[in-house]
């Protein structure tokens, strides 16, 4: 028995952290708000191969497994990465299209505009189709998170040939991938706001010793930290091709979804006013699990699944 | 126990309803923006011209002598009508009430109307970069000399301070002082020489706060609130008084609650939508409830201490409360720019200013429950 | 405008207080736990006219309102008093019994043993009689709360003559009085804990100077703060027969048992060991308080009462 | 990651199965009454008589050199198969790690035969009336005399106090000294003269508690544990061990969310009841993950300062929403007494015991966190 990542998996995640602290600072993400597609940053994960982590080895990608993933797209949530980052990896598998960072892959919205439309090359519609994008044209949608870019879809797709089982597979890397994305933001948030109230003093005293601040955070703490297992056992059931992959899933979409959005409240709290401007950089990580806690599915459609996988039913 | 308003009361109410209904403006923009600000001036100056902006005060400075029960169904009213936010609201609700209490007569002849015409638009300076929720320890300095003072330091998340024209604030006017002594509650307007002011924006990018720099700006002495030296004492006893609930009127949280309801009634709700739905709406009306209890309180020399920082919990949290139910109840929308997620982004911001949480829970413990302090 | 008891409802609660306080001790409680119908303690209260308060007068009783009704009950609650107080007094108008305290009159229950059987003179069936009760052959049910004296209620009842609206009048007073009861018992909770955590000595202070304490009970006070005037609303919707009787009534209910059961919770946690045993008073009104935030509807049951009522429908 | 266990451990697993499914006792009263506690010891040395007392132990102690991952089997085992919570458990779960780390080979030779068979029955003597959550504070004094010491002092909240035969408490043996130093660990048996043991009621009304009281009650230098004033560390140095985390194995939750849906199945169900009992099971899932990859991580070296503090933050709180839970899906039954109910009752103990969760918080911000003392 050995439950956790993989020596490789830990290597991987040290390297990406290293890309990531000069390839994805806070002014990326400003500059992603503002609607930069963030080429370099995408041509720094293409050179390191997170596109085609999930990718066969034979059509130039990495071959790497479902853990290997939930440790690099934890990474990459912790430096906040902007555009369809889950959205291109989980993709990548199912179309035939670049893996060096040049295809930036988002998913078809089905109710209104596609999130990150406006900065990828290309958009994927698990119903069977793929869509290539002229992103310059796109009208962004005003959101919280401005990074999302919202946009319409236009345009002719060209078919598919997606099994239920391509798809069936693709879903739950998307949620499970966002689970383990919203705990790296929440990572980075809990980061930036230990280090905050460390050093804040008020009362002739650092803030971090009051148990007005302590306590609060260590029940966030709590949240995430007993999420991550749920992502890394999901991880696994994937790897393993488990009849539980769904029931583990939605387990970690819904503890991630409930304990990255706890998160964002506590640190926003811990900092008062300081943490309630634009010019601090906590709101750019808040603001992404305000929306990704709701992508892929809310923590309340993902334990309705739980339900069922269960067999809890409703009548007597 | 009397429940029912006087023929006076609904005669009010039923005069501001009318007008309400037929003035108020729909879909104006954010007030904290220099378009949006612009915009509310406009009605906060047609509010005035049919006195209704500051319904509670004296005639003579364009109120109409409005009892609090009054406010209260003013502000009812106001909310159900779809009224915007005031922008004037931290002179209105935050500096007249001291100045009714504290300031000289002509300090209340010469700058109660033009706040109450929107002519002068106040901001308060309390915040410091060092001093947030202990604001004792501020460093800001007023310093004597021929005629009146010279203001050195720097205030911070002062709220619409870019598009106002005046601040109210805390400075140390007695070098040697530690703590809450030795301040004074100074006026000033922001166009005294040695003042400068920089917006900066608020979670949601509107660019709602600014910093303060005060460089040697000199303000007369009769820019003085209260009495050198009493500037603790002066801004601290309008709190929780009967005024004092003036922040945060009843009304807003049942007008949001019945738009809530609103946008429920066209959608299918789950078990859980409907409880929650049901205690939004229990939520806010036990906050007007508890404001009338502690109206009545007040007025019978009941009031107790801690009991604004009871009516602050309850309403900054239920504020969130009622936007998260809203952002859930709207789905994969919610993250779209709108009135909710606005709202949501404003509603996170009630647990933090008018003094954080923390510290209402700090007063709630040791001056109602008479925990020890230390 | 006047919100509020009036002055004749707080000096009735005054008074009552005064009689409590040497009538209705802990050791009271403890008595009524082992089964004692407490005798003594029901004829201080009927010379004190409460049995028959909500019964006009023209009938022998006090003919007050619903206003001196949760006043007198509140204070009652507070002093924990056994029994069936709150049914004893919304079912005096019903039936003509002595309101001297030689009757106390528990509610048939509609699933299983009835509350109090073991302890009542008689039991009210409000679909319309009521059983006399020989207490003494009762065989009582165990319960966490062992003052509750559930028993099997067998025997003719007497017929009465009750209108649709003295029982809907009947449940409502039921449900509000034990609200009113709940905030009491949330009121001495409290006060026994202000007392101890002030005295209590941990790591050298009091271990009420501690925010791990002060937080938590100020939150709990925020709750019970607010129930209370949503008792006093739904009294006075009574007293006025308004429209909205049964809005306000549940959510004085729903309020109140939230409330105090999260009061009841708090002091425990705030008395460490100290609360968590039998032979400290604490318990005698915590469990008192799980069973009655329970009783005449649970806060869910009447949440749902209460959307129903604002006509918040499940189908779009 | 390698889910899987090994034949070793799968066959350990079979074998525990078959035994316990043949032999758990059904419907045991509470081990915490005389009556109910004699019961639990006849169950105690059934399980010892067939090697399921002490699996984890060396086979010269009665147990099976069982892995941690074997343990943690046995325990889902257990409680799957209805076992009942351990009345030995302080002796062989709290103590017996600590004997194994600090014991000579005379302890361990002595006191774990004796213990792993029931014979001897170990309480735990650490709380005092002043000193509880503040456990540094404590007043039990022992001082030296010849061949020996003298005990003198009060323990309280001492759990089974009233049923066991020995009792393993701290004292404080250097009377100059103050907070955790000079402290030292002792082995005494109840029936030392000058030692008297006063049962008393928890919540629940069962005698599980008790008061000791010594006076002048001598014990010989053999009953030092770890060396003298050592006792701070030697307490300290098995919480949140590979061992520490015995305290609480998942597989006690995991079956109490096993019944909570056994008993859900049988009836209607709304969506609040739907989703509350999906988290449960989750919770309870989630703690068992965490577990493993807590045992891998201390195994790898890896553990991390405070993870026994979340742990136990996690179990104590989940058990106490898993009984919630059932008494709101029991509806009127639950204030009546029942295996439910009695769980509810011991669950609020969870926050209180082994550490307050108030002491868990800060360590965790402290130690995991880093955040300062004071």
């Amino acid at each position: 028995m050995y439950f956790g990542l993989t020596d490789d998996a830990l290597a991987l995640r040290e390297g990406l952290r290293e890309v990531l602290e000069t390839a994805c600072t806070p002014a990326v993400i400003r500059a992603a708000w503002d609607g930069d597609p963030c080429e370099q940053l995408w041509k720094d994960l293409g050179s390191f191969g997170v596109p085609g982590l999930l990718l066969a080895e034979e059509r130039g990608g990495l071959g790497l497994d479902e853990l290997a993933f939930v440790a690099a797209v934890e990474e990459c949530g912790y430096h906040g990465v902007p555009g369809p980052l889950v959205e291109t990896l989980v993709s990548m598998p199912l179309a035939s299209l670049p893996v060096d960072g040049s295809a930036r892959v988002t998913v078809l919205s089905d109710h209104g505009p596609t999130p990150y439309a406006a900065v990828s090359t290309h958009v994927l519609d698990p119903a069977g189709s793929l869509y290539e994008l002229t992103p310059e044209t796109a009208e962004v949608v005003g959101t919280v998170d401005r990074s999302r870019q919202l946009a319409g879809v236009e345009g002719d797709p060209l078919p598919l040939d997606l099994s239920d089982e391509d798809v069936a597979r693709f879903e739950r890397r998307g949620a499970l991938g966002t689970a383990a994305f919203l705990l790296g933001l929440a990572r980075r948030q809990l980061d930036i706001t230990v280090a905050y109230v460390k050093t804040r003093q008020q009362f002739g005293a650092a803030i971090g010793s009051f148990q007005a601040i302590k306590h609060p955070l260590a029940d966030a703490v709590v949240g995430t930290e007993f999420a991550w297992p749920a992502v890394l056992r999901a991880a696994q059931a994937l790897v393993d091709g488990d009849r539980d992959s769904d029931l583990y899933v939605s387990m970690a979409k819904a503890l991630a979804s409930d304990a990255a959005y706890r998160m964002s409240r506590v640190c926003l709290q811990a900092h008062g006013a300081m943490g309630y401007t634009v010019e601090y950089d906590l709101h750019l990580f808040a603001k992404r699990t305000w929306a990704l806690s709701k992508d892929w599915g809310t923590a309340s459609d993902h334990r309705e699944l739980v339900a069922e996988l269960l067999g809890i039913r409703r009548d007597a | 126990m009397d429940l029912r308003e006087t023929e006076a009361e609904q005669a009010f109410r039923a005069e501001a309803r009318a007008w309400l209904s037929a003035n108020v403006p729909q879909g104006l923009p954010s007030g904290d923006t220099t378009e949006g600000f612009a915009l509310h001036l406009e009605w906060e100056k047609k509010l005035f011209d049919a006195r209704w902006a500051v319904v509670s005060w004296p005639e003579e400075y364009g109120g109409r002598g409005a009892s609090v029960w009054e406010w209260i169904a003013f502000e009812e009213e106001y909310y159900r009508a779809g009224g915007p936010q005031r922008v004037t609201q931290n002179g209105i609700f935050l500096l007249a009430p001291t100045l009714f209490e504290f300031g000289t007569q002509e300090q209340q002849d010469t700058l109660l109307p033009r706040m109450a015409n929107a002519q002068d638009l106040w901001c308060q300076g309390w915040s410091e970069p060092g001093s947030g929720s202990d604001l004792a320890s501020l460093k800001s300095r007023a310093d004597k000399v021929e005629g009146g003072w010279k203001l050195n330091g720097q205030k911070t998340w002062t709220t619409r301070g870019a598009f106002c024209t005046h601040l109210f604030g805390l400075f140390r006017s007695d070098p040697a002082s530690e703590r809450h002594h030795g301040l004074t509650y100074f006026l000033v307007p922001l166009d005294t020489a040695g003042v400068t002011v920089r917006g900066f924006a608020r979670l949601d990018g509107d660019e709602g706060f600014a910093e303060v720099f005060f460089d040697d700006a000199f303000v007369p002495d009769s820019a003085v609130l209260g009495g050198v030296g009493k500037g603790w004492s002066v801004a601290m006893a309008t709190t929780g008084s009967e005024r004092g609930l003036t922040l945060r009127s009843p009304g807003r949280y049942t007008a949001t609650v019945d738009r809530l309801l609103t946008m429920a009634r066209g959608q299918a709700l789950d078990d859980t939508d409907v409880q929650r739905l049901a205690q939004a709406w229990m939520d806010a009306e036990s906050y007007r409830l508890f404001t009338l209890q502690q109206v009545t309180n007040e007025q019978a020399g009941r009031g107790r201490p801690g009991e604004s920082s009871l009516n602050k919990l309850l309403w900054s949290e239920m504020d969130i409360r009622l936007h998260e139910l809203a952002l859930d109840l709207l789905g994969p929308e919610a993250e779209l720019e709108g009135p909710w997620s606005k709202g949501f982004q404003f509603s996170l911001s009630g647990p933090i200013y008018a003094g954080t949480n923390e510290v209402q829970r700090n007063i709630v413990s040791e001056r109602l429950l008479g925990l020890p302090r230390k």
